[in-house]
């Protein structure tokens, strides 16, 4: 492709962009690229390049400073073509954009070469990655004087969201969109919404009481107008993109009129089980429930719900029903069958929350295997007023405990369960430490590896939990076993650990074990994320866009993360991360549209030979058959750019912009100066 | 293309397209991370995977390219949902159209590597430079430049020059 | 049943009954070997064991490690940080029974027994071993043994130890051993294997690699000034 | 499937009773097996605390040896009883496995005297093969004098299990637990069952191992176990020989039977007591006996 005469092939309805006058910039991005890359050389180097008018290399591109210096260039240069060899385009490539549409030059006769994350970061041979950031830049700019000027596209937002999951954050989130006067769908698995945070009786380090500050909220939930409440609901399909969502929500039967029930709580009692006989999950199997149930007493809706696996109506259609008598509002239909609805949404929140450990899976603490081993979330239940023993904390066989050990880092910092910290266990065993000293006066133990309070007021609780007569022994737990070497061990639980403080092993006797079980994404991680199109660390916690800079962005437009759902948080940092994602999509409704990269696909009609081989190609169906004129065709609406159609097509038709065929080709050629010439490695043309 | 014993300073030249959502970012993090890789690779970032056309994968052979590596998201992670599986299907028989022109196995190679990846990145790409290292430059450019001589030479043929500069 | 089902539970090392135990306790960094990381963690195949993050589950779940003058957490410490005579010569090296209870407990992963099995090597290649303690006099007589013969004699081998060790030991036990040599269950006889020789000369071509401690004879090791 | 025995130095003397078992065990459930030829010792804890390559390449050597004597059979299955011997076994394949720079050394020393090692042969424990491959189905079809009434506590010890034994679990294992139901005894369950019983530390330093047996044998008696089933030779010299030093130096009055789980099962099989080498044990079983005719225990 000899240089000279390169045709301008635009879509024709542009002005026309003449020979092509390019400016050059290098950032030294202070020390991050000009370490190990050659930032003088490389801008000598593209000065000598065909079609480059200006040359220059300066400290930090992205800065204000930097911008105008390119747009400087523009105005006195008259140039229409603009390379920045610097970051990652994922990160500035809108920032330089944005100079160059305000210097008067349409946004997409811009290139961005990345020689930080891709070379100066990653090579410790300053020559080879030199040499590596002139090819690239060699590339880009052969690449640029195929651009087009192009006009972003941009999609109307639909103002409704959908919030999946209604534990704290998804809450929150709601409540803030809500008021703001979008309209919400909360869709949320559990009969009722509340999350993990309604079980729990105190919060840390302020002691609230977690009931008192989240059914206000819970209420004001159920009763705001804008917010469409699916308890007991699952999503099942989700289909579209930003600013248009198609989503299935499937709602589970409750066999109970959610409209008509007011939460009597007539038919429990009426219910032929005299007393209640099936494990209540809500209170971690502790105590028991009938087939019909509630799952707490604030539960939001406040409605009854039918456990088809344990009412014998439901295997036996043989019971007297005497449930549907005793209800006079007729709510009881035993006929319900899931419903399902469809919905039409701009954007979603994910705030789907955690798992805890599940401890069985450490064996040295026994849990499962002697009874008055306890998880945290057991004894948030034991402790709560509302819970199994009405806050009364006794073992399994009801006797009041004299000594309690709190086991701290179950199943985290450990490789054969999880390599993290799950953040909260420290904070919440000093709470249940508090409360458990509070409610029995016995002596409380914590086992520690590093007593972790980061927080406002976290450190201050720590010393009152100190100063309240708790011991503190340093050392992780590597055994809880019921043999007795000493009379006091007799018939109680044996905590081995060494005191590493003291730097002797201990065997401290206690009654009951509680274990500070860590946070792991749900099991279900795998299939929301491929419902929504996101990505999922390693870990399998969802993957935000940036770890610092968006943490509550996901790669994919319009859906945004909240919560633990995103890695181990407590509930004011859920709490805030649901007001950023009701903040980012608040910003996109009332932006109303969402401009979207100019790089869809279209057709050159006379090339097309009606083959159709591109259609089922297409994973949005935007590309379909004119029967009349005998040509495929593309609906820019529906397409995403993805490229694929264009790499089918067998007659070379279908271009696409910003990443046309020839851009990439030149790009190639550039990339591969010189190369393959394997004898003498020439670089004649070097200026 | 026999073995020939190579130099021992010969740099092997890889041409990579990295998928956007995936590949590319894996690659930032990988940079983000300061993980350090040989220098060989030069990436083309495409939206997608199913973007790489088999026509740029023989060009960058034909340009002198001794290895091209594509990375893409992993089956079922597409951003795009069904780009990469696309992508799967052209280079399978890509793969067997190189055999036949002689072009060794590992000179082509495909991997998943979604965004959290960055280790598998490095790993990757030293590991085909070390393959491709070991086989030697492919130097097409070379090979045709070498015909065109002796077809130059060829009584009677006449060559017209546009062709020979394109080389 | 009395107090406790066995020895004391408790004792502080409180020797110097009559006087303040006023000896100095500091190590200047130029008294530590900072090679002694490395070359355990190589010879150990443990390169984990830098990331210990000294939680103590080791010693707490080894069986023995209330008896040690140093709990294996603390040994860690010290071989990372290169406090090797006081780690060749405690006696955590040569308590360890190599029962895996730690390797198998340990968060991090560490092969602790493995690492304490290299520093029974350095101790034994480095003479450091306490002159009159059994283990090591056990491993090393039942190594020349099995050099020798291809096969250890239960018999042979321990009367060797004992008489090495502690003579009043074998007086002790001579009940024991009548016991078990009436009922055939010891015997005198060393055991061997047909051809010793092909044997030796096959223990005698491999050598491990490890072995360059030989220079740091304990002589030039100067004693820890008091 | 044909099995190659691998006895170790111990179950030639202070184990001679865990070999007689077994073999007779296998001999009546007719477990095709033939002892390893020439076999050398395996090093145990002694070798590799005096010179790693010297002890991998000394186990190495049985490994070789069984792959050379069988040859032409599919698989090579090598039985290793003794706890210590299974667990260097595996330790030095898993490590010749991990470390190629080792593993050439070994292999070329052990060229040089003509063996060849690959890493084809499989090392097992009786109860991995009597529980998996032969199956507790089988066994209890076999079963004539089934243990009624015998509560046993089954003692796995620690290397059986750990760290390199895949055939049970780790901490909790039942694989013996699972034979003793099927002989027909009662299976005490009990938290010592992978506790360390002291090992070789009863030989050198006894004031530290003696109360580590001493703790097991009490716990056992305290659940009311009438014997400790044991599947290493050390772990049952160490809980039946020391006994009487116990009693003495905690003054207690302890008495109770230490068996190997194969003499027990081989007694539900109908062996008579002198096959399984029941005479050479410090104290007759009369508690099992006396059960076993429906009498009452002699000592509680």
């Amino acid at each position: 492709m000899s240089e000279n005469n390169i045709k301008m092939n635009g879509n024709g309805t542009h002005k026309s962009a003449g020979t092509p006058k390019i400016g050059f910039y290098v950032c030294h991005c202070g020390h991050n690229i000009a370490s190990q890359v050659d930032v003088e050389d490389v801008q000598k180097f593209a000065a000598g390049l065909p079609g480059v008018t200006i040359s220059r290399d300066y400290k930090y591109m992205c800065s204000d400073p930097g911008q105008e210096l390119i747009q400087k260039d523009i105005k006195e240069l008259g140039l229409n073509r603009i390379v920045v060899a610097s970051c990652s385009p994922l990160l500035h490539e809108h920032t330089f954009r944005k100079a160059a549409e305000k210097a008067g030059l349409n946004p997409y006769f811009f290139h961005m070469v990345n020689i930080r994350e891709n070379v100066s970061w990653v090579h410790d041979n300053r020559e080879s990655a030199t040499k590596k950031a002139k090819d690239l830049t060699r590339a880009a700019i052969q690449r640029v004087f195929f651009h087009k000027p192009l006009e972003k596209k941009s999609v109307p937002i639909n103002p409704d969201v959908l919030i999946v999951g209604g534990g704290i954050a998804g809450i929150t989130a709601a409540l803030t969109i809500a008021n703001a006067g979008k309209h919400v769908y909360l869709v949320e698995r559990e009969p009722t919404i509340g999350g993990h945070m309604a079980m729990f009786d105190k919060t840390f380090p302020t002691l609230d009481c977690a009931a008192c500050i989240l059914t206000p909220k819970m209420s004001s939930v159920k009763a705001h107008p804008n917010i469409t409440l699916w308890t007991y609901s699952e999503v099942e399909k989700v289909e579209g993109f930003v600013g248009n969502y198609k989503v299935q929500v499937k709602r589970k039967p409750r066999y109970v009129i959610e409209e008509l029930c007011v939460g009597c709580m007539e038919c429990i009692d009426a219910c032929i089980y005299k007393e209640a006989k099936y494990p209540d999950e809500f209170n971690q199997k502790l105590s028991k429930r009938k087939p019909i149930y509630i799952p707490f007493p604030q539960a939001t809706p406040q409605v009854v719900l039918f456990d088809p696996e344990t009412c014998i109506d439901f295997k036996s259609h043989r019971c007297k029903k005497t449930c549907i008598e005793s209800c006079d509002r007729k709510a009881i239909d035993l006929k319900q069958v899931p419903e399902y609805k469809d919905i039409n949404v701009g954007t979603v929140i994910l705030s789907t929350g955690f798992k805890t450990y599940n401890a069985e899976l450490s064996p040295q603490y026994g849990y499962g295997k002697y009874p008055n081993v306890y998880t945290s979330l057991e004894i948030e239940r034991l402790v709560n007023a509302s819970g199994p023993t009405s806050g009364e904390i006794v073992t399994r066989d009801g006797i009041k405990p004299k000594s309690v050990g709190i086991i701290h880092c179950v199943g985290s910092r450990d490789q054969k369960a999880h390599k993290w910290c799950s953040k909260v266990c420290c904070m919440y065993s000093l709470k249940l430490a508090h409360l458990i000293k509070e409610h029995t006066d016995a002596e409380v133990y914590n086992f520690y590896i590093d007593m972790r309070t980061p927080g406002k007021g976290y450190e201050e609780f720590y010393d009152k939990l100190m100063t309240e007569g708790v011991h503190f022994v340093r050392g992780r737990v590597a055994e809880v076993s019921d043999w007795a070497l000493v009379p006091e061990e007799e018939n109680k639980l044996t905590i081995r650990v060494e005191d590493t403080m003291v730097g002797m092993v201990r065997r401290i006797p206690v009654d009951m074990v509680v274990l500070a079980v860590g946070l792991e994404p749900r099991e279900d991680a795998g299939d929301m994320r491929r419902l929504f199109n996101i990505s999922c660390s390693n870990e399998g916690w969802f993957l935000e866009r940036h770890p610092k800079l968006a943490p509550v962005n996901t790669f994919t437009d319009g859906i945004f993360i909240a919560g633990a759902c995103q890695g181990p948080k407590d509930i004011p940092d859920s709490v805030a991360q649901a007001g950023a994602a009701a903040a980012e999509v608040l910003s996109l409704i009332s932006a109303g549209s969402i401009e979207l990269e100019p790089n869809t696909a279209f057709i050159t009609e006379d090339n097309c030979s009606g083959c159709k081989s591109c259609i089922p190609i297409c994973p949005y169906t935007a590309i379909s058959y004119n029967e009349g004129t005998k040509k495929a065709y593309i609906n820019e609406a529906l397409c995403k750019g993805c490229g694929t159609c264009v790499a089918a097509c067998p007659s070379g038709s279908i271009t696409q912009n910003l990443f046309d065929d020839e851009e990439i080709f030149s790009e190639i050629d550039g990339l591969l100066k010189f190369a393959g010439i394997e004898l003498e490695e020439t670089e004649a043309e070097h200026a | 293309m026999p073995e020939k014993n190579i130099k021992s300073n010969y740099e092997p030249k890889i041409v990579a397209f990295f998928c956007n959502w995936c590949t590319y970012t894996a690659a930032d993090l990988a940079g983000v991370s300061r993980l350090k890789y040989a220098p060989n690779v030069r990436v083309i970032r495409i939206m997608c995977s199913g973007r790489v056309d088999p026509q740029f994968i023989l060009q960058a052979f034909a340009s002198g390219a001794d290895g091209v590596l594509i990375g893409g998201c992993h089956p079922g992670d597409c951003h795009y949902a069904e780009g990469n599986y696309k992508m799967l299907r052209r280079f399978r028989l890509l793969k067997r159209m190189l055999k036949d022109l002689g072009i060794a196995d590992e000179r082509l190679r495909l991997e998943w590597i979604s965004a959290s990846e960055g280790e598998k990145v490095k790993l990757v790409i030293n590991e085909m430079v070390e393959q491709v290292k070991a086989l030697g430059p492919l130097a097409i450019p070379q090979h045709l430049k070498n015909i065109n001589e002796e077809l130059k030479h060829f009584p009677g043929e006449e060559i017209r020059e546009e062709e020979m500069a394109h080389a | 049943m009395e107090r406790s089902i066995y020895a004391e539970s408790f004792a502080l090392d409180v020797t110097a009954k009559d006087r303040l135990d006023t000896r100095r306790k500091i190590k200047y960094e130029s008294e530590l070997d900072k090679t002694f990381s490395n070359r355990i963690a190589e010879s150990a195949h443990g390169e984990q064991l830098f990331g210990c993050i000294q939680c103590g589950t080791c010693s707490a779940a080894c069986p023995v490690s209330h008896y040690m003058d140093y709990t294996p957490r603390k040994i860690i410490q010290m071989v990372r940080e290169g406090f090797k005579e006081e780690v060749l010569k405690s006696s955590t090296v040569w308590l360890c029974a190599s029962c895996y209870a730690c390797t198998v407990e340990c968060p991090k992963g560490i092969k602790i027994t493995d690492v304490m099995y290299a520093l029974k090597r350095e101790a034994i290649s480095g003479n450091y071993y306490p002159k009159n303690a059994p283990a090591s006099i056990l491993a090393n007589n039942f190594f020349k043994q099995v050099l020798n013969n291809g096969r250890n004699s239960e018999g042979p081998l321990l009367m060797k130890m004992y008489l090495k060790t502690n003579p009043f030991m074998l007086l002790k036990n001579m009940m024991l051993g009548i016991k078990l040599f009436t009922r055939g269950r010891i015997s005198m006889k060393t055991e061997k294997i047909r051809d010793k020789k092909a044997l030796k000369k096959l223990l005698n071509s491999v050598e491990s690699k490890k072995k360059i401690l030989s220079a740091g004879k304990p002589a030039d090791v100067k004693e820890a000034a008091v | 499937m044909k099995y190659i025995y691998y006895p170790g130095c111990s179950l030639k003397s202070t184990g001679r009773v865990y070999e007689e078992s077994l073999l007779s065990v296998m001999d009546v459930l007719n477990i095709d097996y033939k002892e390893l030829d020439d076999w050398n010792c395996c090093g145990a804890t002694a070798y590799m605390a005096v010179d790693d390559r010297k002890a991998y390449v000394l186990a190495a050597r049985n490994l070789a040896l069984a792959e050379e004597q069988m040859k032409n059979e599919p698989e090579v299955n090598i039985i290793a009883p003794c706890a210590a011997c299974f667990m260097v076994l595996l330790k030095t394949q898993k490590f010749l496995e991990e470390n190629p720079e080792d593993k050439a050394a070994v292999v070329a020393a052990l060229k040089e005297s003509g063996l060849n090692y690959t890493g084809r042969a499989k090392v097992r424990h009786p109860l991995d093969v009597l529980v998996n491959d032969y199956g507790e189905a089988e066994i209890i079809k076999r079963i004539t004098k089934p243990l009624k009434g015998i509560r046993v506590a089954s003692y796995y010890g620690c290397q059986t299990v750990r760290p390199y034994s895949v055939f049970d679990d780790q901490r909790n294992p039942e694989t013996m637990d699972r034979l003793m139901k099927a002989a027909g005894a009662e299976v005490v369950d009990w938290s010592m069952k992978t506790r360390c019983c002291g090992a070789s530390l009863t030989g050198t330093v006894q004031d530290v191992a003696l109360p580590l047996s001493y703790v097991i044998v009490h716990e056992a008696k305290k659940r009311r176990a009438d014997a400790v089933a044991t599947a290493c030779p050390l772990c049952q010299f160490n809980l039946e020989c020391y006994q009487t030093d116990m009693n003495s130096k905690f003054k207690s009055d302890l008495k109770i039977d230490v068996l190997y789980f194969t003499q027990l099962l081989g007694i539900a099989l109908g062996i008579e007591p002198k096959k399984l080498g029941m005479n050479r044990l410090f104290t007759e079983p009369e508690n099992l006996y006396k059960i076993l005719e429906g009498g009452n225990r002699v000592y509680v």
